[in-house]
């Protein structure tokens, strides 16, 4: 009865997507990847239109606003948050969530600083030692969540208070860095096109944007996360190591939280206890904007870069516009965030585990 | 007995569950090249036997060796190296994978250290082929249905090359057609010296293809079998631990109602892309068979009588009055139950009490505030745990530590505490023991006789012939046909058969 | 008449009423001077602040002025501006950079000299024996409670019969404010002289928590505070806050001239000094009528 | 049941709270005393009692979003807002007559109390429109309000601290009533009410399954998205609640500081009192206890002459401990240590 059932097949496809390959399901192994594409990449799809259409709008809004400059500073100014978002993308698919991101970016800023300009030590020496601390940072923190099935809510809401206190306790006034390497570092263009450029920051996170698209569909860890996320008793049934992707996964959002600190330290050439507060919530919003299921098991690294843009083109918008008092420029943001998450829905066919 | 030393070998396993002693000092022996049946009624411990060798439970005592060595698996994943390949009772997989991930995660194909979708997708396609499912294997697991997911895990099983094949009910919501084909591949295995071990509540399959049979009653162990040595009437015996009365024969002629008018009738009821339009009656006291292959569309049929999905062609009416019935809700308002076929994700809350799992749909239907005290609560689960036979440690248990086969019956009870007028019954006897399906029978047609309407589903087309007052047949979501009482099985498969 | 002046102002936020008075100045003045204004909220967030003058200089703005969130960290995004050839005026706060040449003016209060001023006044006004002191900070690590604790404690420093004797953050909110007081009273055996917040609105939830206690606020505990703000006078009248040193945001003036100079390619001093003065109760009546915000 | 007392899901909770008090106690004796003052009851608890309140009242609310499986991160926003609306309507202002200062209010109480609870309902109404209607996560959903919600609350205070002249409302925040704070006895009076509500209706019993399984809920005849819009409802109900009472503890309404970052204590508080995040099994008087817990923490820091900046690591430490205190796989572990200090293997 294969045929008849794979006929079927594809009318269930049709029952819950696009009602036009309903009659006429071509045979199972037709084309699958394409049709596959169809339904799964549908939220990213839908992210990535909207994101154009903002640009679209703001465009005919503002003088100015349409310049390549303009697209790149969104990378560049974001490019901390996005490098984060890459990491939080990853644990969020797992089905967990950690808050302390915005806290170890604060951290390692403020570690670097006190290092590099009191302890004069060697950038070279600093860098790998904060991505340590961080990695180590989030390893704690996802064994604590594995070992003693803690809440990953409040593991890393203690973790995100532990980190901003360790900050004040190396000092709560900024220190601000003032060595050749950093400065350097933060004033380096690379050039796109005509006088466009961008910065290494931004590089940094478009690298990481692919890194973490390659770990998530093509390596075993990534692909397990995801399993994790979809059912965690299937998973450890299926005989998948669960309990070191779950470490691993909260490890590599404290990589990317310290990478992330040490872009945020080439942007701001200073160490401050009161950096990147509530970073966490533009890191969640942006993944979940990029299509991520808070429930687990669904998500694209992809989609958390526009997630990202998608937060930074709003910004843009409302700094471009330059007229809106103080709330008025709180309520447009919320209200642009509505209207972003509201088309979203309505133009996206229901996902499965949604 | 063979004198080769066993593959697999337990000796006094013991396990219980605070208090709740699921297994006794179980002794169990698995030679190469052996096909062993572990039989057992519902809750006798089969499950966790298999949970304990597989490393999801530690063991109390007991040890378990693995071609002569003593080993203790602490998860599955080193059950799996220690070459155990396990079909685990609930499907667990992760929906939200692809087919082909399902089958190959953690074991992917790799290119240059990347996963090789391509290479993938192309073998699970072939594996799947073997078991003659042919599906899109790209598709998301979630988009099959019970039978086909169950047919996945098998194909993940069977990918692995083990010493030791573990399947607990496996064929619970498959077809003969599919069965059958299982069966050939385990024979081949077997013949190529792996050995398997096989859990099931039907009998005719257990004598078709185990070699020994080895019974569990209440979590201790009653003997080992050659299956030739040990008579069907024997073996339900030694599970059940008395004689069973012979089971009855077909359907009680057409019940008084048969020529009333309908209770709930479809005409031409039907949804783009689930069922093709559908007329069929359901008259009160009466039990309408629905019978079809796998993806015939029964389930779908059900789901759109009871408001999961919507209809967009034709009309339904309940008692001659016309009705829309666009939620659940309003079905359980007409009168309508639905025990649903897949159980774990659309039938039990986990982690509620069995009580509270059974005085749900009441009390939904009831409403928030006409709320049952507790002592009602009490009175009614206990009747029907005790009319249905349900095992469990209390009332106030969650509901999940239950086994497969009692959540099913809990599940049952749910509706039958509202007192359905038409209660929907899709695969009501999955995962229940002989006797335990017997009662539920009579159970069915008891209610018909007081008057209920029943509208019942099962891949068991013997089943189907055994209560049904009619049949109706469906082949490619259409009804082809109905059947009159009395019946035989071999009109319903020539109907399903029909130039097909 | 040339083209309308461009002002980009990148604001830290409206955190307090204080800085919502200073933004209404800053706005105000603009539409009087006749300057385009673009004005944009940070949120507290440096980062904002730094993507605003990025989307200033993309705009192509006549001068940016913002009022920086923090001293440190600015060297990059100023170079951009100098590069863009765009003047940038500092208002309230200083950056600390090696090269002042990225910045053409710097007008505003200083918190220093505030801490400072709270401090003489204390030296001045409470004499006699042991002076157990309380402190309600501001939020931790924000360059306001940094400042006007240091300048404070400069003031007291060599003086032993003035002790802080407990000193917790408030975050600068009347909620917080009340609530450590509270705290303080019930804690503390020792009894407390002087009350010395951070900035007005810690005080007022104080003076409630001081009242709830039985204690006579103003009396029993002279309190100093920071910021001149109405509910300041409104509590000095009613004799419940001794003083409370002004640090004025009515900076769009100053602001506005500083800015026309500017493009007129008039010389400006680089540091603009905002004259401030001293609230004591007794003169609160009289000032009252005149405050703005 | 009769399950041993450590077996009770609130046993870990409650000795929390009873170590922190007995530390606070520990470091200044005068902690634990009680007077009476102008017929009220006077001391340390009084306060924690009182300050609690809002917290505890939001938790409440949170509570059951939780128990949905939702998150509801806007209700710092909400409080802002309805503190707001309060603050204004009753507003009243100094009027100095020759010399006498007298107070007015502009709209009469009661009006401007419904007004601020009626807009709190609709902020939960708009939350669990795009949850339960829209189908929008609920993390995003909220965080719309809560970003948007602190615009709105400014935009009604327009930037400014509107301090309230009007006595009478006073009461809600400082008052007494029967030697007890009136905060604590509103806080407590939901708690009942929303107890027998949760008991004595199938409330409970229809929140628990929809957020264990809702697919099953529905297939049950549960009206599952109604249940999640109410629970939203409510949840902005209690923000509200909330609202007045700070905004009359400190006589003013403040639309930026009012109930900042009070969602994150809130959902700690829930989780503190042991329910999960995940969904389903929830304990209101666990929510209760967790709100307690996390001001007496916080008074323990004042009071202790602890410097301001250690505050947040001394936080990180107590939860820390809490959470390992209330994992049963912790205690195994301890116990095993316990059994044998040899280095036990623990496996990552
Ligand atoms: N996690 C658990 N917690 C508590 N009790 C449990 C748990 N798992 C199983 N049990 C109990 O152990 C007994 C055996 O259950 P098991 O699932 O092994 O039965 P089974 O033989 O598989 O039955 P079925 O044929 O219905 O699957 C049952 O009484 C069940 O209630
Ligand atoms: N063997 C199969 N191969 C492919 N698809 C199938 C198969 N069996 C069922 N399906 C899918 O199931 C859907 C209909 O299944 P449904 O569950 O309604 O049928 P059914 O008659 O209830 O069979 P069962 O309940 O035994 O699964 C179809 O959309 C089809 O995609
Ligand atoms: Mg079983
Ligand atoms: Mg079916």
């Amino acid at each position: 009865m294969g045929p008849p059932a794979a006929a079927l097949a594809g009318g269930r496809v049709s029952a819950n997507l696009s009602l036009q390959t309903e009659q006429a399901a071509p045979p199972p192994d037709a084309e699958p990847r394409r049709r596959r594409l169809d339904r799964k990449y549908v939220p990213l799809l839908v992210t990535v239109t909207l994101f154009l259409a903002m640009a679209a709008l703001g465009s005919v809004l503002y003088t100015g606003f349409f310049s390549a400059q303009v697209f790149l500073n969104l990378l560049i100014d974001n490019a901390f948050l996005c490098v984060v978002a890459v990491g939080l993308t990853f644990v969020i698919v797992s089905g967990g969530i950690d808050l302390s991101v915005g806290a170890v970016i604060a951290l390692v800023t403020m570690v670097s600083a006190q290092l590099v300009e009191r302890h004069h030590w060697s950038p070279m020496a600093v860098i790998p030692l904060v991505l340590a601390l961080g990695t180590g940072f989030g390893a704690t923190m996802g064994f604590l969540i594995e070992r003693f099935r803690l809440q990953p809510f409040i593991v890393t809401l203690a973790g995100m208070f532990l980190a901003r206190g360790l900050c004040y306790l190396i000092s709560i006034d900024s220190i601000s860095i003032a060595n050749d390497f950093y400065s350097a570092v933060s004033q380096t263009r690379i050039p796109v096109w005509a006088e466009a450029s961008i910065s290494v920051g931004a590089v940094i996170a478009l690298t990481m944007v692919a890194l973490g698209t390659y770990v998530a569909h093509f390596t075993q860890f990534g692909r397990t996360v995801y399993a994790i996320g979809g059912n965690e008793s299937s998973a450890r049934l299926m005989g998948l190591p669960v309990r070191s992707t779950l470490v691993g996964v909260y490890a590599f959002s404290g990589f990317c939280s310290a990478l992330g600190g040490v872009v945020f330290t080439f942007y701001m050439l200073s160490g401050y206890g009161l950096h990147a507060v509530g970073l966490e919530l533009d890191a969640i919003a942006a993944v979940v904007i990029g299509g991520t299921l808070l429930s687990g098991g669904v998500g694209y690294v992809f989609g958390t870069l526009f997630g990202v843009l998608m937060l930074g083109i709003i910004q843009t918008l409302i700094m471009f516009d330059g007229s809106l008092s103080s709330w008025w420029t709180r309520i447009a943001i919320g209200g642009l965030l509505f209207v972003f998450c509201l088309l979203q829905r309505l133009f996206e066919a229901k996902r499965p585990g949604a | 007995m063979t004198p080769a030393q066993p593959v697999l070998e337990l000796a006094g396993i013991s396990k219980s569950f605070l208090g709740v002693r699921a297994l006794a000092g179980v002794d169990l022996r698995l030679q190469a090249g052996e096909v062993h049946a572990l039989m057992g009624q519902n809750g006798a411990g089969k499950s966790t036997l298999i949970k304990v060798l597989t490393g999801v439970y530690p063991a109390d005592a007991g040890t378990i060796r693995i071609a002569g060595e003593a080993v203790r698996p602490r998860s599955p994943l080193e059950a799996q190296r220690l070459g155990v390949s396990t079909v685990y009772q609930e499907v667990n997989l992760c929906p939200n994978l692809s087919v082909a991930e399902n089958i190959f995660a953690g074991r992917y194909p790799r290119r240059w250290g990347t996963i090789a979708w391509r290479t993938m997708e192309d073998r699970a396609r072939a594996l799947l082929a073997r078991l003659n499912v042919n599906i899109d294997v790209g598709r998301l697991l979630s988009a099959y249905p019970m039978a086909v997911q169950q047919m996945v895990a098998i194909a993940r099983a069977l990918s692995v090359d083990a010493r030791v094949l573990v399947l607990d009910e496996p064929t619970s919501s498959l077809d003969e057609d599919e069965v059958r084909r299982l069966f050939a591949v385990l024979r081949r295995l077997r013949d190529e010296g792996m050995a398997i071990l096989f859990v099931t509540h039907f009998l005719e399959q257990v004598y078709a293809i185990a070699d020994r049979i080895t019974v569990l009653r209440n979590g201790e162990r009653v003997g080992e079998y050659r299956a030739e040595h040990l008579s069907a009437p024997a073996l339900v015996a030694a599970m059940v631990g008395r004689e069973l009365a012979a089971r009855r024969e077909a359907a009680p002629a057409p019940a008084a109602a048969a020529g009333g008018e309908a209770l709930v009738e479809l005409r031409g009821l039907g949804s783009k892309g689930v069922v093709h339009p559908t007329d069929l009656a359901l008259r009160a006291g009466e039990v309408v068979g629905l019978a079809g292959l796998l993806g015939s569309g029964r389930t779908e049929l059900a789901r759109l009588l009871f408001g999961l999905e919507r209809a967009d062609k034709g009309e339904l009416r309940v008692r001659g009055a016309p009705v829309r019935v666009d939620r659940p809700r309003q079905a359980v308002a007409l009168g309508m139950g639905l025990l649903p076929e897949d159980r774990q994700t659309h039938g039990i809350v986990s982690d509620l009490s069995l009580r509270e799992n059974i005085v749900l749909a009441l009390q939904a239907r009831r409403g928030v505030l006409r709320n049952l005290g507790a002592q009602e609560q009490q009175r009614l689960a206990e009747g029907l745990v005790r009319a249905l036979g349900i095992k469990a440690a209390s009332l106030d248990a969650p509901i999940a530590q239950l086994s497969g086969g009692n959540q099913q019956k809990a599940l049952l009870a749910r509706w039958l505490a509202t007192q359905p007028s038409l209660l929907i019954l899709d695969e009501p006897t999955r995962g229940i023991d002989v006797a335990a399906k017997q009662e539920v029978m009579d159970e069915i047609l008891r209610l018909a006789g007081e008057g209920m309407a029943v509208l019942f589903i099962s891949s068991e087309i013997d089943e189907v012939v055994r209560v049904s007052h009619r049949i109706a047949v469906l082949r490619d979501r259409h009804k082809v046909g109905e059947l009159p009482a009395g019946g035989q099985e071999q009109d319903v498969y020539r109907l399903i058969a029909e130039e097909a | 008449q040339q083209k309308k002046i461009v002002l980009g102002f990148s604001q830290i936020g409206a955190e307090s009423e204080w800085r919502t008075a200073n933004t209404e100045s800053i706005k105000q003045a603009a539409k009087d001077a006749g300057i385009e204004l673009k004005f944009s909220d940070a949120q507290q967030k440096q980062e904002n602040q730094i993507k605003a003058i990025r989307s200033f200089i993309a705009q192509k703005v006549d001068v940016i002025a913002f009022s920086p969130v923090v001293e440190s960290g600015w060297g990059t995004v100023l170079r951009e501006a100098k590069a863009a050839k765009i003047p940038v005026i500092l208002t309230d706060r200083a950056v600390n950079e090696k090269d002042d040449s990225l910045w053409v003016t710097f007008m505003g209060s200083d918190f220093l000299e505030e801490g400072r001023k709270a401090g003489r006044w204390l030296v001045d006004n409470v004499k006699g024996g042991e002076v157990n002191i309380v402190e309600l900070q501001g939020t931790v690590g924000s360059a306001p409670a940094i400042d006007r604790k240091k300048g404070f404690e400069e003031v007291i420093k060599g003086k032993p019969q003035y002790k802080i004797v407990r000193s917790q953050t408030g975050d600068f909110t009347r909620a917080k404010g009340k609530e450590v007081m509270q705290a303080f009273l019930k804690a503390d055996p020792k009894k407390i002289n002087v009350l010395y917040a951070h900035n007005d609105d810690m005080a007022i939830g104080a003076i409630q928590a001081i009242e709830e206690a039985g204690l006579k606020p103003g009396q029993d505990i002279k309190i100093v505070s920071i910021d001149a703000v109405k509910g300041a006078f409104e509590a000095m009248m009613a004799g419940k806050l001794n003083v409370s040193v002004e640090c004025s945001p009515l900076l769009g003036p100053q602001l506005m001239k500083a800015v026309q100079d500017v493009v007129a390619g008039k010389t400006v001093p680089k540091r603009i000094v905002t004259e401030e003065t001293v609230f004591p109760m007794e003169s609160a009546a009289k000032e009252f009528p005149k405050r703005k915000y | 049941m009769n399950v041993a007392p450590w077996r009770h899901r609130l046993f870990w909770p409650v000795v929390t709270l009873v170590l922190l008090l007995a530390v606070n106690a520990a470091f200044n004796p005068s902690f634990i005393r009680i007077t009476v003052r102008d017929g009220h009851l006077y001391g340390s608890l009084v306060d924690i009692l009182k300050g609690a309140a809002p917290l505890a009242l939001v938790a409440l609310g949170m509570t059951l979003v939780i128990a949905t499986r939702g998150i509801d991160i806007s209700v710092g926003a909400v409080v802002a807002i309805s503190a707001g609306v309060a603050a204004w309507m009753i507003g009243g202002s100094l009027v100095i007559h020759d010399g006498v200062s007298s107070y007015v209010s502009r709209f009469p109480m009661p009006l401007a109390i419904a007004c601020a609870l009626g807009v709190a309902m609709l902020c939960g109404a708009w939350n669990g429109a795009l949850v339960a209607g829209l189908g929008m996560q609920p993390i995003i959903a909220t965080l719309i309000l809560m970003v948007a919600g602190r615009g709105i609350a400014q935009l009604i205070t327009n930037g400014q601290i509107i301090t309230v002249y009007y006595a009478p409302y006073f009461a809600i925040g400082n008052g007494y009533l029967a030697g007890l704070p009136v905060p604590f006895l509103l806080a407590a009076a939901v708690f009942a009410a929303l107890l027998a509500l949760v008991r004595r209706t199938a409330l409970g019993l229809f929140i628990e399954a929809v957020g264990i399984n809702p697919a099953a809920a529905h297939v049950a005849g549960l009206p599952a998205r109604r249940i999640t819009f109410w629970t939203y409802v409510f949840c902005g109900l209690c923000a509200g609640i909330a609202g007045l009472i700070v905004s009359s503890t400190v006589k003013s309404a403040d639309g930026n500081n009012a109930g900042l970052l009070m969602e994150l204590d809130a959902i700690l508080a829930v989780t503190l009192g042991g329910t999960s995040l995940t969904g389903g099994r929830f304990s209101l008087a666990g929510s209760a206890i967790g709100a307690l817990v996390i001001q007496t923490l916080t008074y323990a820091i004042y009071s202790m002459g602890v410097p301001p900046e250690v505050n947040l690591v001394v936080k990180a430490a107590v939860v820390f401990a809490v959470m390992l205190l209330q994992s049963p796989e912790f205690r195994l572990t301890l116990a095993q240590w316990a059994r044998r200090p040899l280095p036990s293997q623990e496996a990552g």
